[in-house]
């Protein structure tokens, strides 16, 4: 027997395990978080040890420090220096080749995608991937890499049971409690996973397991641990009329003053689980055979804004207000919703710690005058 | 070639080609007998001993790598192990194990680079590698799949080949994980038979017949063919330790050149480092199917024929190939890259087997760990006198040929050596003056 | 660039070889690329050389004596399309580190008889002294870049060699952050890429061999270094690397050094 | 395992990014920096339809691609003529190929100049450089349906007059009832018409405000001072179309290079009205 769709179970931490086999009995790759170079980064895994058991991070702008503990928690950490876009829309894709000797001789490998199964899905991040779908699969063109990808992934979606100082869901309305869809969503207890069942798979993949229906003590306790959460986020961004805000001022002097302080190194974009900006390039070699390669890119490299007779925005200020503007505002008119989910990777990741809470904030000062 | 009484002839090579750096030679007969022979080094000094001082420890390995880009490993690790001697840092086994294999690497890439596209085609009559692809497509082939090999196994540990990056003081930024290095068993298998068939390729090349007395001098390590440690041994009885390399070698100026020339303090005289130095002095240390080769190739060893150089080299191929395929079958990723590095103020040096001889560096750090003083002697200014002994004692027995064998011949002995210019820093165009 | 094979020299400054043989390490495209283009000058590959005028021509090192000051004019009157191979041929490399000292009190130091070595005061990069069409920058360059750069002459199509900074790249391979995770310093977001983020990925800061990328702002990194407790000299000394004379990295420098005491 | 409750899709999407292959036929040197390609599909995969204003995506193996407009006559189906300016690596290249040679093509994409709303008013087509480009199916359709206009007005400039496209072609135009107004920023002793800027040529025109639209493209500043004239004349802000540029990689909405506030110039233009472009365009760096 198996629970129903919507159903709120409870397993033994150890049985996790069987979930992961079940999963990738149906040839599905794990992916999930592991400790990584210093950082909980994502990875493939098979076996829960290959999670980040016992860690925690620490953010601040600017910082992030990972730190092993004494208590053997499975999930006890937010969101690290990747996205599941990496996996969904991967950073570097080749398109095809093809051959020039006066006849176009065109190569598409058609390689399936990997299926993947994602282990550890948060809040602010499967909004994020919800945002993408709208970016990638809703509009009328659609990417069939992302499509494939995307349709088959399984998601196993985790609720924060902590934040780290530089999370700001709340405001963005994408957490800490997962919503949306997901195949399966935990909340990590000291001794169980509660699990809400969000999809047939997710009820599927619970085969072998001693899942048992979750009891109101569970559910409480899994309900408070959620709620520590989000006491703990300090940062805040208001929303209301934030784009009109942005828009009217487009030449504020503001910009200039914080792209002051920018490198202009593209990091911001690079880790925001929403970018999806991407160029094409061309490789050439001696055999005259090329490559059209799809590589992520960002609205703050130089090349990225170039026309011919000039670029379009020279100046860092320009690129700066470029990414402010087209997050908060511009998305909202694109594609009908923030192109920010309060992730906070941005400012963690920023290497000399720009604030975005604190430009809007800014912002919001001047516009109220 | 008409020769009057009074007006020498000069042969001049200005600009000496397939070695590493630029530099002439300029050989002088009077009266048919050789009057002068100058191995100018040109290349101009770039001064790292000197803008070396006042930098920090940690930054020295980046640094020197940049006096050379075929032996970048060579100088690394000359360099850290010098500056770990200063501090008074321990290396455990694992880690020295994977620093030998890197050089490994390095040997394995430089010497295939040398055999085969600089000075195989002396004996074969090319006049470069590209000309003999022509002919022998497959010759050519195999060098460059040996040398890229050799370049991975070093992409493997550090990056890259040329100025690597993960060599540090204190160990490695990062070691590679098991399955890395596994990755690369499969090449060096490859890898060792051809280096076998290399070696019997250049054993049955024709030599001129040429002999010099050397002394020659190496590193020597009575448990493994000495590469980054061992006491410094010559064939004139020679056995003094790495710290004492400056009281028995000194550097010297000549007018000719920017590369400072080396001679044993003593007896002011020439003395050799390289392959041939190191083969002739411990073949017992070589592994198991190259020491074979060794013996049954038909060069007689020791060999006091320059020009064997280049079987030296390929015998040495054989036993970097087999020797790195027996440290990844043993190789366990060591448990912490590096160990710590506690600054403070002292001095020290360290000698090194570099592809073309022995490397010495030596630095001083203060107490705030910056470098107070440099010192680098590098293998080439170390052959550089010896390289114009012989070329002195070659001319008079081929003197009567013309101007162009002449010179080919003075380059190919020249390039026995697999000088290095850029690399002596302080250190070819062949000039005859008859 | 039409005609059947394109003649192609190599020539060398002061410096280390290792850009020049980056063509040599091309192992996989070496015999391909010699029938592609006559390899007419390329001394340390091989001992026949035709004469110019040749269509491309690959410089590397720096200018440091009065006869290379010399050669480099001649070089370029018989060169069509000029590259700038490497940091020592781009910014004056290494070696360029001693413009901050004076070489003399050092030559004196070194040589018996300093007055036989003939060096200039400053080692500088090839285009302070003739027009280069392309500079192709790294210590060492990168071989893919290189290969790139020559295909691309001869199928007639401009050499695209990104301008953007390290972390992109960096980013791309899915590296964390060294300086955000592992608080070491890291020249990642002023240096251009090229090398795809080598450093970070062996788990250490990036210390600059690709030169300045297109918009490098050294000064503010170095305002946030400083915040970060890193001191002044330290900071001097890491931008005052493989690029050091770079004209971004160097006003950097020289303007941190008079804010010091 | 049917999963997150997504739609499904259908195995082979097809890959919006392919190009399909088009032939040479034949290359028109227009002038020093411009030539025309005449390009012939096959029918297959599926017929090639465009409407004026419009773009494709040209694609050179090696060198990557750019975006083009069309610049035939959309009611002739066999061929497509794309007037390109040698300016970078995808257009040089370009610029080296010979008729027979086989180039990709993806489009056609962007949105189309609003004919309908011109249709039984006064026309303005104010072009600039190789701004023409994109207006000449226009003038292709009003040769073909010129009763369905009452005034049509052609205001065109360029940089000098070496560099004015179709030069050939303005008497049968004019011949045809279309009122040609051309000028050149520097001129030469053998030009005998007028100097200076496009948005002068107004000076030249009677507007009615209510009954006249204009269809604009050249640099932006040209169209920003365009607009300025036209609105000067009281036509409204509705009746004002542009057509953008922007850099593009993709063409389909997903590269976000073309971002222009809100739009994306590949998906919401090429072509689009100054009442919607108003509160972005021309701001500095936007
Ligand atoms: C909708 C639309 C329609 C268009 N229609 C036409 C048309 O009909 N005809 C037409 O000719 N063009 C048209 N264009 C413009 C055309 O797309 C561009 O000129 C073309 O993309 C240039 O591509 P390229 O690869 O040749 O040039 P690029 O290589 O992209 O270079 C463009 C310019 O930038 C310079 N440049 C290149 N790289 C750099 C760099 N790193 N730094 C500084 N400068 C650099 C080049 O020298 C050149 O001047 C249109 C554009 C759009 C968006
Ligand atoms: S803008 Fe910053 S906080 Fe918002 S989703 Fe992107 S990375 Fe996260
Ligand atoms: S324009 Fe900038 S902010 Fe927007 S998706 Fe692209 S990279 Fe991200
Ligand atoms: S990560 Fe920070 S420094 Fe880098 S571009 Fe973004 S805001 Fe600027």
């Amino acid at each position: 027997m198996l629970p129903r769709v919507s159903a709120t179970v409870a397993i033994p931490k150890p049985d996790l395990q069987q979930v992961f086999d079940n999963l990738r009995g149906s040839r599905l790759r794990l992916i999930g978080p592991t400790v990584v170079d210093g950082a909980i980064a994502l990875g493939e895994i098979e076996r829960t040890e290959q999670l980040p058991i016992g860690w925690s991070d620490e953010q601040q702008p600017g910082r992030y420090r990972a730190k092993h503990g004494a208590e053997k928690t499975y999930f006890a950490f937010n969101v690290g220096p990747h996205s599941w876009r990496r996996f969904l829309h991967p950073p570097r894709l080749t398109l095809f080749s093809a051959k020039a000797n006066g006849k176009m001789t065109i190569e598409h490998d058609g390689e399936e995608p990997p299926r993947y199964a994602f282990i550890g899905v948060r809040a602010c991040d499967l909004q994020a991937i919800a945002v993408q779908d709208r970016v990638l699969m809703n509009g009328s063109y659609r990417d069939p890499q992302y499509v494939a990808r995307r349709s088959n992934a399984f998601i196993l979606a985790v609720n924060c049971t902590k934040a780290s100082s530089t999370c700001f869901c709340t405001s963005m309305q994408s957490g800490p409690r997962v919503t949306g869809a997901f195949d399966l969503a935990a909340t990590e207890l000291p001794d169980v996973f509660v699990l809400d069942v969000g999809s047939e798979a997710g009820s599927q993949v619970l085969e072998g397991t001693s899942w048992a229906p979750a009891n109101a003590f569970d559910v409480g306790r899994a309900t408070e641990a959620v709620q520590k959460a989000e006491r703990q986020i300090t940062r805040e961004v208001r929303t209301d009329h934030l784009g009109s805000l942005l828009f009217e001022h487009l030449e504020s002097p503001l910009w200039k003053e914080v792209s002051g302080r920018c490198l202009g190194c593209g990091n911001c974009t690079m880790v925001c689980p929403t970018c999806f900006c991407t160029t094409v390039v061309d490789t050439i070699d001696l055999s005259g055979r090329s490559e059209r390669i799809r590589v992520w890119d960002s609205c703050y490299t130089t090349d990225f804004s170039h026309v011919h007779g000039g670029n379009i925005r020279p100046s860092l200020r320009a690129r700066y207000r470029q990414w402010v503007t087209h997050k908060f505002a511009a998305w909202r008119e694109q594609f009908g919703v923030s192109g920010c989910v309060g992730c906070g990777r941005c400012i963690t990741w920023c290497p000399v710690g720009i604030d975005i809470t604190e430009v809007l904030k800014a912002f919001r000062s001047t516009g109220v005058k | 070639m008409t020769e009057t009484a009074a007006a020498p002839r000069v042969i001049r090579v200005d600009a000496l080609s397939r070695i590493e750096g630029e530099g002439g030679l300029m050989v002088r007969f009077r009266d048919g007998e050789v009057e002068e022979v100058k191995l100018d080094v040109f290349e101009p000094p770039r001064f790292f001993e000197a803008f070396l001082r006042g930098r920090h420890f940690n930054e020295v390995a980046d640094m020197t790598a940049r006096i050379c880009g075929i032996c970048p490993v060579a100088h690394q690790t000359s360099a850290v192990q010098a500056i770990e001697s200063a501090l008074g840092v321990n290396i455990p086994a694992g880690i020295r194990t994977l620093r030998r294999l890197l050089y490994l690497g390095e040997w394995i890439e430089s010497h295939a680079l040398h055999i085969y596209l600089l000075h195989a085609p002396d004996f074969l009559g090319y006049e470069s590698a590209i000309s003999l692809a022509a002919d022998h497509p497959q010759l050519v082939e195999r060098a460059l799949r040996l040398k890229k090999i050799g370049n991975e196994l070093i992409e493997v540990l550090a990056g890259r080949a040329t100025s690597p990056v993960s060599l540090c003081v204190g160990g490695f930024y990062k070691t590679p994980a098991k399955s890395a290095l596994l990755k690369m068993r499969e090449d060096l298998t490859w890898a060792l038979e051809a280096a076998k068939d290399t070696a019997v390729l250049v054993a049955n090349l024709t030599f001129p017949s040429f002999e010099a007395d050397y002394e020659l001098v190496a590193l020597s390590d009575p448990s493994e063919y000495a590469i980054c440690a061992g006491r410094i041994v010559s064939s004139r009885g020679l056995d003094a330790a790495a710290v004492d390399y400056e009281k028995h070698f000194r550097e010297v100026q000549v007018e000719h050149s920017t590369a400072l020339h080396s001679v044993r303090s003593d007896s002011s005289s020439s003395y050799l480092v390289g392959p041939l130095a190191r083969m002739n002095l411990h073949r017992e240390t070589l592994t198991p199917e190259a020491a074979e080769l060794a013996a049954t190739c038909g060069i007689q060893w020791p060999s006091r024929n320059p020009f064997h150089g280049i079987v030296a080299r390929a015998i040495e191929l054989v036993h970097a190939c087999e020797e790195s395929i027996a440290i990844i079958d043993r190789y366990e990723q060591p448990p912490a890259p590096r160990v710590a590095v506690e600054v403070r103020e002292g001095e020290g040096c360290a000698v090194t087997e570099a592809p073309r001889g022995m490397l010495y560096h030596r630095y001083r750090i203060d107490r705030n760990g910056l470098v107070e003083e440099a010192k680098i002697i590098p293998p080439t200014s170390q052959n550089l006198r010896r390289m114009e002994d012989d070329l002195r004692l070659l001319l008079p027995g081929i003197a009567g040929q013309t101007d162009r064998e002449i010179t080919a011949r003075c380059e190919s002995l020249v390039r026995s050596y697999d000088p290095c210019i850029s690399c002596s820093t302080h250190f070819l165009r062949v000039r005859i003056e008859r | 660039m039409n005609q059947a094979r394109p003649k192609v020299a190599v020539y060398k400054f002061s410096s280390c070889d290792g850009c020049q043989l980056a063509i040599l390490c091309l192992e996989d495209e070496l015999l391909t690329l010699a029938e592609k283009v006559d390899i007419a000058n390329f001394l340390e590959a091989r001992s026949r050389v035709v004469d110019g005028p040749y269509d491309i021509t690959f410089v590397e090192g720096s200018i440091t004596t009065e006869e290379e000051r010399e050669r480099i004019q001649r070089i370029r009157e018989n060169s069509k399309y000029l590259v700038a191979i490497g940091a020592c041929a781009v910014s004056g490399g290494i070696q360029a580190l001693r413009n901050w000292i004076h070489v003399d009190a050092f030559v004196q130091a070194i040589y018996a008889t300093p007055e036989h070595i003939h060096t200039l005061a400053t080692s500088t990069p090839i285009a302070d002294h003739v027009h280069v069409d392309l500079e192709l920058s790294g210590c060492p360059v990168n071989k893919r870049q290189l290969l790139t750069v020559i295909a691309s002459l001869l199928r007639g199509r401009i050499p695209d060699v990104p301008p953007y900074a390290v972390c992109i790249d960096c980013k791309l391979n899915g590296t964390p952050c060294v300086m955000v995770a592992q608080d070491v310093v890291c020249l990642g977001p002023l240096t251009r890429t090229g090398c795809d983020a080598l450093c970070p990925s062996f788990g250490r800061g990036c210390y600059g061999c690709f030169g300045p990328s297109d918009m490098s702002k050294p000064e503010t990194l170095a305002e946030h270094l400083k915040g970060r407790r890193t001191a002044t000299p330290e900071i001097i000394r890491r931008l005052r690397g493989i690029n050091g004379w770079s004209p971004k990295f160097r006003a950097a420098t020289e303007k941190l050094e008079k804010t010091t005491p | 395992m049917t999963s997150t409750a997504l739609e499904t899709v259908p195995a082979t999407l097809r890959d919006p990014m392919l190009p399909r292959a088009a032939v040479i036929d034949a290359i028109k040197q227009e002038t020093h920096d411009v030539g025309t390609f005449t390009l012939r599909l096959d029918e297959e995969p599926e017929p090639y339809a465009f409407r004026p204003g419009q773009f494709n995506m040209l694609y050179l193996p090696g060198f990557g691609e750019a975006a083009i407009s069309i610049s035939s006559d959309a009611e002739e189906r066999d061929t497509i003529k794309h007037s390109i300016r040698f300016v970078g690596t995808v257009t040089m290249g370009l610029s080296r190929l010979r008729a027979g040679t086989e180039i990709g093509i993806r489009g056609p994409y962007g949105t189309a100049w609003p004919i309908e709303q011109a249709r039984g008013r006064d026309l303005v087509l104010v072009g600039g450089g190789i701004g023409l480009a994109p207006l000449r199916p226009v003038i292709h359709h009003v040769l073909r349906h010129r009763d369905d206009f009452r005034k049509v007005t052609l205001l065109y400039g360029a940089r000098s007059p070496g560099d004015l496209l179709y030069a050939e072609s303005f008497e049968a135009w004019k011949q045809a009832g279309i009122d040609v107004h051309v000028t050149v920023d520097r001129s030469e002793d053998s030009w005998k018409g007028v100097v200076g800027v496009v948005p002068l040529l107004f000076y030249r025109i009677r507007i009615e405000p209510k009954e006249t639209v204009i269809f604009t493209c050249g640099p932006e500043v040209m169209m920003h001072f365009v607009a300025y004239e036209a609105l000067a004349r009281r036509v409204p802000k509705e009746s004002v179309w542009l057509s953008l540029e922007r850099n593009m990689k993709c063409a389909i909405g997903v590269c976000g290079h073309c971002q222009y506030g809100p739009l994306f110039v590949c998906r919401d233009g090429p072509v689009i009205s100054f009442a919607r472009m108003e509160p972005y365009f021309n701001r500095e760096e936007y």
